[in-house]
């Protein structure tokens, strides 16, 4: 199985043949890669000894290792295909959801209002602080779900930004 | 001369890691303990080593935690003699000590008119004064919005806007260009309403690249006033503290002597007795001004255990028993160095955003010079109804660098896995170089730290286990999708599947 | 004058809880660390923690941990210049520490002529005597089974056998009544056969409530040898070392400066460099007896470190180097008090018979003065490769009893589920009077204590609580299995089943 | 549902009812009885908290609590009747099964042998220590499947032993 994988904007081309063995930009690499529980995981590649904490979300792969977060992209041959086909690899979703229970404080946006990446549109209590949610996005608002006042479950869509026309 | 009484049974009215901290030192003195629970606590950690344990109510803390009746009538109930109250919730509440003197219970803290002076900023500041405590200039409590910004202009910009009823950086707010005086202003006022109950705010000098250093106080009903020497606390973020650590590596043993003396003179302006702490803040120039008294058990009382050997929770209950406190002397020099790291269920990757959820694995660091006060376990789950400490990593070490070796050592052991929490945040603080020289002021974290950038970049060794680690997760996992059956080939052995899912359930 | 050479890397040559205190050390000292491991450990701690681990082979030590050629080729091809032993294994093999030597690796231990001549206990008599230390009259090895009964006659009985290679108790037995020898002779030689691969046994004296306490030494390259104090170690089950302390109840200071001479004695009398520790006999009169020399870190090493602030480890790494060590005078005032208690997976309520199994649930003990060295974590799989100790809870306090009100506050806090092991024994013997009143020798387990009997017999109150929980575990246990659906019942809605195993898996 | 439940030879009546309220010896209980882990549970009984480890073997539910073992039985009206049909609670199988995997170094007992409760049937070598693997009951060895030198895996029957007719 071939992959293209993507951190840090450069492509690394990663091959796992049936046995499980493993090439990197074609060099082969001797790794053992184990579940220890739930997200965690002990890699011995090379004698060198690591411990991971992996998640995915939204087609990236978060790497957690000696408490420094590697985002990337793993990409099959298909995957690769639609990407070079859409022009682009991981545009990321406008959606802003409620990370968890909590009480709509504020929504300093409107639909149709256009917001850079980091600007706050929800602000959300819980655990006695104040959280600033923010757009994950250049773009423009198009729905707004939450109001002041409100309470919210996780995960809950609050606000919706799409990316501007190009 | 005041009578020694017994304490024969202490009931905690709290919960988390400080419940389960003054639970240990009850058990290590032998004395049985009561715990208190709300709905989202029955299987908390504190009510699993408490002797007895009293449901008082619902997840919110003012249907639990806050309800003093109820936690007096689960004293009264349990045949419980005292009660300590840990940090937050109530304890710091006049009210509520008073009540539980008036029950003829014992108070394990200072009295009421000490709490009720130094919990308004306003009279404390007036009761420090007149021991000749130096303090940054302020605005009483109590003026109208107009009057704050006017008061702004002749303090001079910035200014720190805060919270009367205050505490733990809720309802404070750094205000460094007029323009965005009124919004801070309005946000400051929404957040002291709502975790205090009371908006009433002031403003004060912020001063700049400041250092945020305490004393802890002992003082006993014999008479004795001590400090226990100082905690450093300039890691902080929007006003929460994140690191501290004992000594400051800021502080001669000129300054300590200096401040110590302050310290001791400012608890002494309101007869304090029991356990203390006068927060401080201190500039390059070492210029120190009196920020607050804390009128309780701090959070970060482990380092100065660590530096001290004095057991701070046993003190409190011996002193609240009437006995003379053990140490009698200040602490002019601390042994080692002790740092803590709180460990909060909060995303660094996502400004620092709380986490609720599930504990499912969790290695807790151990071995030489290094103690965790913790509330958790694997198991347990984080609920948002309380605040997201859900432990403090301490260690020691005979030198600040050997303490500084040790928390890196085990921050790279703790395993928490089921939630986001910030030991990511820690890892790369140890790495700073600021830190490490020690270089460091309350805005130290804001502005001049992160998270995605490093002063030791990752090797092209680190960036391809990275890449390795991520493709093959992403091809087991499209692998167990691969095998998952569909519908139409499930029907033909129904047996099977019955065999493999009463294998799941064992 | 030696040289003072640098360790860039060191390989740890051990596995479980003592690998991880190695490992620990070495990042305190901010050394890069290569673990080593077999088939049964690729998920152990030990291999978690290190920053490089090598595969060594099969399960059985013999196939892995006792490879010394593949030990050594580990560390030459992870460039580690230094190897820890750690204990038991290759620790005390002379030929292991030599051949280390002639690869031009740095051996973290004692020569290997102080390993030999203390290895063998005729050798090691010979020479201590020689520096006038005090010996339990016996036989020198090597005589066959009719001499050794002629010897035990000469002796006068009680007596005991034990093996010439021998250590941690196996190959040990005793012999009260002449009619047993043969028997008993028997099983020893089997034993040791068995253990260490040499049946060669000799007998000496049994003392008759006798202590077991020793005396931790510490010596460097530059001539100097001290001792850091005694341990006491004699709650022992058929020989094996359950729960130590130090300082020991039963030592005044005069005793103390009495066996640290004569144990720095016997320590010169090999020209002995790095830690070690001399094994004594007391009798009820205080007259000692050198038992053996251990040459390597002792399994109980941490509650030397307690009351003496020395990190054993460290400084065995800095006397490897060829540094000066870091404490330089005996230690004759240990501060405070400490205990250790081995967690072993045996049970107590079946003649602490090893268990097997997987961890599933672990609460690991913390706050003030308590320290936990484990190898072990929830999800870890104890097997029956390697021995049975699990990990050691060790607590700290200003005086013995402090230390036990902890110890037994810990012991209530550790949680672990998923196999039998000896908590409650050490819970029981925290409680018991004679422990309490440090009166104990080396028999006290075997005959002075049960875990059927309470000093203190359980309340109505506690028996009432068993029968509700027992009563209602089989209730629930009952009922589930009376949802467990038949057969016939299951084909109805296939859907509901694949959706209700599709929940299982996540 | 009524159960009689016996520890250290007296026995206690216990009624749960179908709202889990509980009566001991027809005394109401007010108990809180929860499971935090697989055989560890959680009680809270008059405010009385207590961690308990359960666990079942051959009919004896075995209570864990504060380091103190308590053995009981837990009989429904029918195994009850049974028991007393029987003449007597309790009697405990004779089966001598290995605890462990292991090497059996010796079997110093014969098919026929008397043997007392508590005698040494098997030595069983494990974790580089011998086991002495003990007769439960006052008996009759009346198999013995293990032989000295064989390994032996976890719950292999390796002796039974027959109470003696009476």
């Amino acid at each position: 199985m071939k992959y293209v994988t993507i951190l840090d904007g450069e492509s690394y081309e990663v091959e796992i043949d049936k046995d499980g063995k493993i090439t990197v930009n074609g060099e082969g690499r001797d790794v053992d890669f184990l579940a220890l529980s739930p997200s965690l995981y002990s890699i011995i590649s090379d004698n060198r000894s690591v411990q991971l904490v992996i998640d995915d979300a939204d087609g990236t792969v978060e790497v957690l290792m000696k408490g420094r977060m590697y985002e990337t992209q793993v990409l099959d041959e298909r995957a690769l295909m639609m990407a070079q086909r859409r022009g682009g690899l991981g545009s990321s979703s406008g959606d802003v959801q409620a990370p968890m229970p909590g009480l709509v404080v504020a929504v300093p946006v409107n639909v149709g209002d256009a917001v850079e990446k980091g600007q706050t549109v929800v602000v959300l209590e819980s655990m006695k602080m104040q959280n600033e949610l923010k757009s994950p996005i250049d773009g423009v608002v198009q729905t707004v779900t939450a109001s002041a006042g409100q309470s919210v479950n996780k995960n809950d869509l609050l606000v919706t930004v799409t990316p501007p026309e190009e | 001369m005041p009578d020694t009484v017994r304490i024969n049974k202490l009931l905690i009215a709290n919960r988390g890691e400080i419940a389960v901290r003054v639970l240990r030192a009850c058990r290590d003195l032998g004395i049985p303990t009561v715990a208190v629970y709300s709905d989202a606590d029955r299987k908390a950690l504190h009510v699993r080593y408490a002797d007895e344990a009293v449901y008082i109510g619902g997840s919110r803390p003012a249907e639990s935690y806050l309800r003093k009746d109820v936690i007096i009538q689960a004293a009264k109930q349990t045949g419980a003699d005292a009660i300590h109250p840990g940090y937050g919730f109530l304890a710091e509440n006049a009210d509520f000590a008073q009540q539980v003197i008036d029950e003829g219970l014992v108070w394990v803290g200072p009295s009421p008119r000490a709490i009720a002076v130094m919990g308004d900023k306003q009279q404390a500041r007036t009761a420090v004064t007149a021991n000749g405590v130096p303090l940054i200039p302020g605005t009483p409590a109590g003026l109208l919005d107009d009057d704050l910004i006017a008061a702004a202009y002749e303090i001079g910009f910035p200014v720190l806007i805060k919270a009367v009823a205050g505490g733990g950086g809720k309802g404070m707010r750094a205000v460094h260009d007029p323009k965005d005086f009124a919004e801070s202003l309005a946000t400051a006022r929404r957040e002291a309403e709502s975790a205090f109950g009371n908006g009433d705010v002031y403003v004060e000098k912020l001063l700049v690249g400041a250092r945020h250093i305490e004393f802890q106080i002992l003082a006993d009903m014999h008479g004795n006033t001590i400090h226990l020497g100082e905690r450093e606390c300039s890691i902080q973020r929007r006003h929460q503290k994140l690191v501290e650590e004992a000594p400051s590596p800021f502080v001669d043993d000129e300054l300590r002597r200096k401040m110590g003396e302050m310290a001791i003179a400012a608890a002494r302006s309101v007869d304090y007795v029991n356990a203390g702490t006068i927060e401080c803040m201190v500039d390059k120039d070492k210029n120190y001004y009196f920020l607050e008294m804390n009128t309780r058990l701090q959070v970060e009382h482990p380092v100065t255990e660590l530096v001290t050997g004095v057991d701070i929770v046993k003190e409190q209950i011996r002193i609240a028993r009437g006995r003379p406190m053990t140490p009698q002397e200040n602490v002019m020099k601390p042994r080692g160095w002790a740092i803590e790291c709180r460990i909060n269920a909060e995303d660094p990757y996502a400004n620092f955003m709380p986490s609720t959820g599930k504990i499912n694995t969790m290695i807790t660091p151990s071995g030489p010079g290094v103690r965790v006060d913790s509330g958790v376990y694997a198991g347990s789950e984080i609920t948002p109804y309380y605040d997201s400490m859900i432990a403090k990593l301490i260690t020691w070490g005979e030198t600040r660098s050997e303490a500084m070796l040790r928390m890196r050592r085990a921050l790279a052991e703790y395993t928490i896995m089921g939630l986001k929490h910030n030991i990511p945040f820690h890892i790369n603080l140890m790495n700073s170089f600021s830190f490490i020289a020690g270089q460091v002021d309350t805005n130290f974290v804001e502005t001049r730290f992160s998270m995605d950038t490093y002063e030791d970049p990752p090797t092209s060794q680190d960036l391809e286990t990275a890449v390795i680690a991520a493709t093959l997760y992403a091809h087991r996992k499209r692998q167990l999708a691969s095998q998952v059956v569909g519908p139409r080939q499930r029907d033909a052995s129904n047996w099977k599947w019955i065999s493999r899912w009463e294998r799941m359930r064992k």
